[in-house]
């Protein structure tokens, strides 16, 4: 097929709008850990950024995307971007292969990002730049494969219109492995650990939201009615998760923080990640509000049982996630995008995306824990004690704020 | 020599200063503080788990001054920071002994 | 019609554009107010994108652009976004109707959000909810349907490019009321209130200025020369009003203040709305200048008036939006959209923009100053002095920063 | 020929991106100077940008794209924007002409802004505001016209995609002389000047990546292979810079600093401009992570020296971009874009390329070192020594943060 | 009356100013400073450049009490402060001659 | 023993520090404080309003010393700072009872 310049364009712009969702989550982490490693949770998220764009271009794309063997990774007929150009290419119609490619670079990016929730405010930078190599390449790709690149989910009939399963889950779960492996801050539970600057995480939540839409409109990989459905979807879900997030925790005695309502607006966007294309604008309500509710739940269970998840990936991110690939089985609506859930009577389809998503939540976890073991026992993941004491900050980047 | 050290409310500082400048009491240093005094706390959330902030921005002036101003500049700030509410603040009347002009080096006993 | 995939890709994109501005009220406003109700500012705005984007879905696109009730208000024909779809809709012959409507839901957001202005530093959280859902279905949706939804104005012939009227009129004068009802903020004249963080407005106001491009080239509704004119022209007005206010306050005895030049780009911005795509580059340089200046004067004489309207969204979005529908009837050139102003010779034009901008303030100032004095008799509008002295943050969010 | 309205969609939304790149620009310098002269830095930008955008639609535009004039500048054919409308233009067959003038004209401002670190926390704001109007019109225009408006630096081969010389160099070397001829800020080399706030310093990158996007993907002017070739170019050199700057200097004894590995996305970001649209993605790593090693030699080198060019535009911009040019006429390959550079075999490109680089150079740093020393005999480019020493927020804005 | 001035690590704040409270000694005033001791100095890096920053962190409380009372006062900051590793921080003890409550006007001395 | 307290220039802060790491002072605390001397005011603009901002931003750095080492303290941080203009800044003396190290609970007088 030829070329559209209008969905050209909207990919464009979208994968435009994505790239700022990984300053984004550093930005929003960045604001919640304490002040002595502001810098450095930032940084984290820029430097995923970076080393993801390079792994990449370099051969991430064609682990991810290749010619499927066996249904478990590509094979490397896109090493170095050989056979992506200019035409369009055997994921995009209608846009140039390359511009599919850096559409995809970008979600790739994100999902490192937020998996340094797991070990905020302790991990060693060294550490860090192989961990982030090694598990974009042995837990994100394999399962971008499996799930867009015609890879086993995706021949089984699990569906995911923008990642819920590949980008949240994965990271999500991830977090929580590590949070394991390396241990609660020093002082955790014992000392308060107040957030550096609030407004900080409110301009990343919003720039979250905004990237948000190239992240599910542009999913549609078009400039049509599925990617209208899909922003719509979005920012529907968002806004009825930060309100019920909101309103929850009020209800259950707390006040109405500004965190907790941007806090409910990512697990709103989680949610509906996987099921934007799929579901209808009062689907999305459902979907969101629960979201909210449901991902305050986990983070109070999570901090009942004294897991350093230390700023919520888990609850939001895989949570919502595993939420969101559910909720896809229950509301998905054929005259949206031809797909029907449970409440179409589709029994099937809810399966598959209880298979699909509990087989991530046990990939990306297992693999997580052991990958960290490893690095943890070999390089060593955590700084040491008279580090993390002084703080990131200074102690990994010598700067300060 | 005293050092006079009030803890004040922020937003009477603009009043006080003008009072003092009205006195003749030019020179003061200034810093932001917390503190409680008599004032109820207020218990602060984050993100689902509380925890109790009872310190309320204030500000401190210093001031050093001779022996012999010291009651004018202490009622001066009584007079001008009282509102007639809790965190009005305190005054704190401390010695000094000695005192240095970095510029030129003279030193007040 | 057909959909159109240029379009589409633009309006998806000025959509996501108009999102990010509603922040960015929130962050020029954050800036602007005391450290201790900075957070309280930024949620304000963030709250309201989410409170109406729900309401919106569910009955305020209906009321705003349902099938025509006695020139007042829609009918609920697409209550719960029913009727609307992929498909172009009955205001969009290129772009899917869903589209359309997400597109409209971003003015309403923001619109919501330049409001909180006039009760800064000491509106009472739960109030604000009750009043915002009321506000923007009692005034906002009304006044949208008058414009832009069939109603009476656009029966009458007044134009509005973007939402000059809609938008600015409406907010400000609201913000004026309310900042009567409310009353000053303790201490008002006597103390200096300094302002939390000023680059904090300046950032915010980038997002405004960046934002705009979508708010104005967008409401062409298509991606062609004239949503290129209103670009340059959107981009020309808020060069000269920054300009302009920054030398007409630098002569007035000032400084060239960042916060006077950030407000200048700010009415340049609102004064071009209602003819961004009416006029051309030259008459938007003349629109801007003139705004920065009236502006600047009209903000001296509320402060000589000792109105606490706080953060001038009257002197700058009211009187702003006022001088750009009047101008719009003024500078209006036939060659670029087929109306003419004043200076073609066309009086009805400017008859047209004098009643629709004044019924617009009348209806807005009086239905909020009603609505504010019910609201305030019943369940209260304005914080404890106790409150709003330990400042918004606390008191109603428990947090601080 | 016709508008396409994809074509069209992208260049409006690039417009924007690059747009916001002034701010950012703004934000960047404005973490990296002393916190007395944070609001001062953002504001200089920000001004750029207004005033730019006037002096453009008036004539600047004009000089740089009217016909050509004996090579060296544009005639008076668009003044006032005189004959540039809502078809395509000269310059652009698939999109208005209005639309190329503004798309032109963010970059005229973001140049501006650049240029402001040569004489950072030590200009007299109104000197400020005649410098930028005359730098804008003897420097920039000229220039613009020589390598896109047809003047004699296109007629002799040379190429840029993007602007690396015209942006770029002329910048760099601007600010270089700027800083020679005002003079070293008080203290430097003997006090510490710690950054105001790093983590604006890393928004500003971030928003300068982000806009980047629109910078060399639009200047495909459509929406298609090429722009998708140029969005990927300009990620990978980036993201290849950051990490090269980043671990040379961590190497070379320091630690691997947020700043290091944002100065050096935005040296791979000036680097990969001229070549965007020329050179493959492989070949982008190399002239990023050529840039990031480059780049930092060179600041140490300007350190040594004791050149207080403050905040190393001409390290980043004016290097990064001559060393770009040079990369350009190495890496190019006549399968991306029709020509070929040094490693296919062309030394005429590269000759072309290093006399267009070395004349844009020397008339850069010339003419804006003459225009320097006039100011300042005149009216004076610097601010008192008190006036430094309560910092140019307080002394020149009425403002502190 | 004396003033005790305590250098303390941030970190330590929440438990000290419980411990505090438990004594009944309710008010207080506290400022964010820097300081070092006897820790090693951190070296910074800007951009090439490279800054000694030896100055961390430290929470400084200020309480004025009774002479009457100050025994229990740094007995019970020394005890809840004390960590046993460099750091832990300093108490200093400064005489007052006076304190008045600005709301009341009244003087202790 | 005495609190020597002395409000500078910010930016001869690392000048005198060294200096006075030379002489062998190496602990100390430091504080960002604002204020004024007979340096002039300046007046602020906020949006068409005025406000008279004469506070600049200072360095206060504490040190206690034992009263032998008060004269070459003073004197050295007297002759870092100085640079002879206007805002050079000024020592106080103030007398300090007693110091205690919370690490190891040793007391000096
Ligand atoms: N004994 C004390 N020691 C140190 N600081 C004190 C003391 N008493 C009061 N202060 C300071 O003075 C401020 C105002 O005190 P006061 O007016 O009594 O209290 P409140 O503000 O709680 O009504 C307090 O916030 C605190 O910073
Ligand atoms: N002689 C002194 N004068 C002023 N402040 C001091 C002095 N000694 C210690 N301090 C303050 O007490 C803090 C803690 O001191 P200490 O526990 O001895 O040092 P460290 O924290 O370096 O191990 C220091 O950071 C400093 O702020
Ligand atoms: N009498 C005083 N009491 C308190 N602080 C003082 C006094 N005199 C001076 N200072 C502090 O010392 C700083 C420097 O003082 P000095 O050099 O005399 O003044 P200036 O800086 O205005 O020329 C002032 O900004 C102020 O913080």
């Amino acid at each position: 097929m030829a070329i559209d310049s209008g969905a050209t364009a909207w990919i464009l712009a979208s994968t435009a709008l994505v790239m700022i969702m990984t300053p984004g989550v550093g930005l929003f982490y960045g604001g919640l850990v304490r002040r002595k490693n502001f810098i450095n949770m930032i940084t984290l998220s820029f430097v995923a950024f970076a080393l993801v764009s390079i792994q990449w271009v370099l051969f991430g794309y064609s682990l991810a995307f290749g010619a499927d063997v066996g249904g478990l990774i590509g094979n490397l007929e896109y090493l170095g971007l050989n056979n992506v150009g200019m035409d369009p290419g055997a994921y995009s119609p209608v846009i140039p292969g390359l511009l599919y490619m850096v559409f995809q670079l970008v979600f790739a990016t994100v999902t490192m990002a937020i998996v340094t929730s797991g070990f905020a405010e302790r991990i060693k930078f060294s550490s860090y730049l192989v961990f982030a190599l090694i598990w974009t390449t042995i837990v994100y790709d394999p399962m971008a494969h499996w799930v867009w690149g015609g890879g086993w989910a995706s021949q089984f009939g699990a569906i995911d219109f923008a990642g819920g399963t590949v980008v949240h889950i994965s990271s999500g779960f991830a977090a929580l492995a590590l949070a394991l492996v390396i241990g609660k801050r020093v002082g955790y539970g014992k000392y308060s650990m107040e957030p550096a600057n609030i407004p900080w995480s409110i301009l990343g939540a919003a720039l979250l939201w905004f990237g948000w839409f190239g992240f599910n409109s542009g999913s549609a990989v078009d400039a049509n009615g599925l990617a209208a459905v899909a922003f719509v979807t979005t920012n529907t879900a968002a806004a009825a998760a930060a309100i019920s997030w909101m309103l929850v925790s009020w209800a259950h005695g707390g006040k109405p923080s500004s965190l907790g309502f941007v806090s409910g607006a990512v697990a709103g966007l989680v949610a509906i990640t996987p099921g934007a294309g799929f579901v209808t604008p009062m689907g999305a309500i459902i979907i969101g509000a629960v979201a909210g509710a449901l991902c305050y739940g986990i983070m109070l269970w999570r901090q009942g049982k004294e897991i350093d998840e230390s700023l919520d990936a888990w609850a939001i991110h895989g949570m919502g996630g595993l939420w969101g690939a559910l909720a896809t089985g229950i509301f998905s609506m054929a005259a949206i995008n031809g797909k029907s859930g449970l409440i179409e009577g589709n029994v099937t389809q809810f399966i598959a995306q209880v298979v699909g998503a509990g087989s991530a939540v046990i990939y990306a976890f297992v693999v997580t824990y052991v990958l960290a073991v490893v690095i943890d026992k070999t390089i060593g993941l955590r700084v040491t004690e008279e580090e993390e004491y002084v703080g990131l900050d200074i102690s990994q980047h010598g700067e300060r704020c | 020599m005293k050092l006079v050290k009030a803890i004040l409310k922020p937003e009477r500082f603009e009043f006080i200063k003008k009072a003092l400048e009205d006195k003749g009491f030019k020179s003061m240093t200034v810093s932001e503080v917390r503190g409680r005094g008599e004032q109820k706390g207020i218990s602060l959330e984050y993100r689902g788990g509380l925890m109790t902030v009872d310190m309320l921005p204030k500000l401190q002036i210093e001031i050093v001054v001779r022996d012999s101003d010291l009651d004018t500049l202490v009622s001066t700030i009584t007079e001008s920071a009282r509102t007639g509410k809790f965190g009005d603040g305190k005054i704190f009347v401390i010695p000094v002994e000695k005192s240095i002009r970095i510029r030129t080096g003279e030193t007040e006993i």
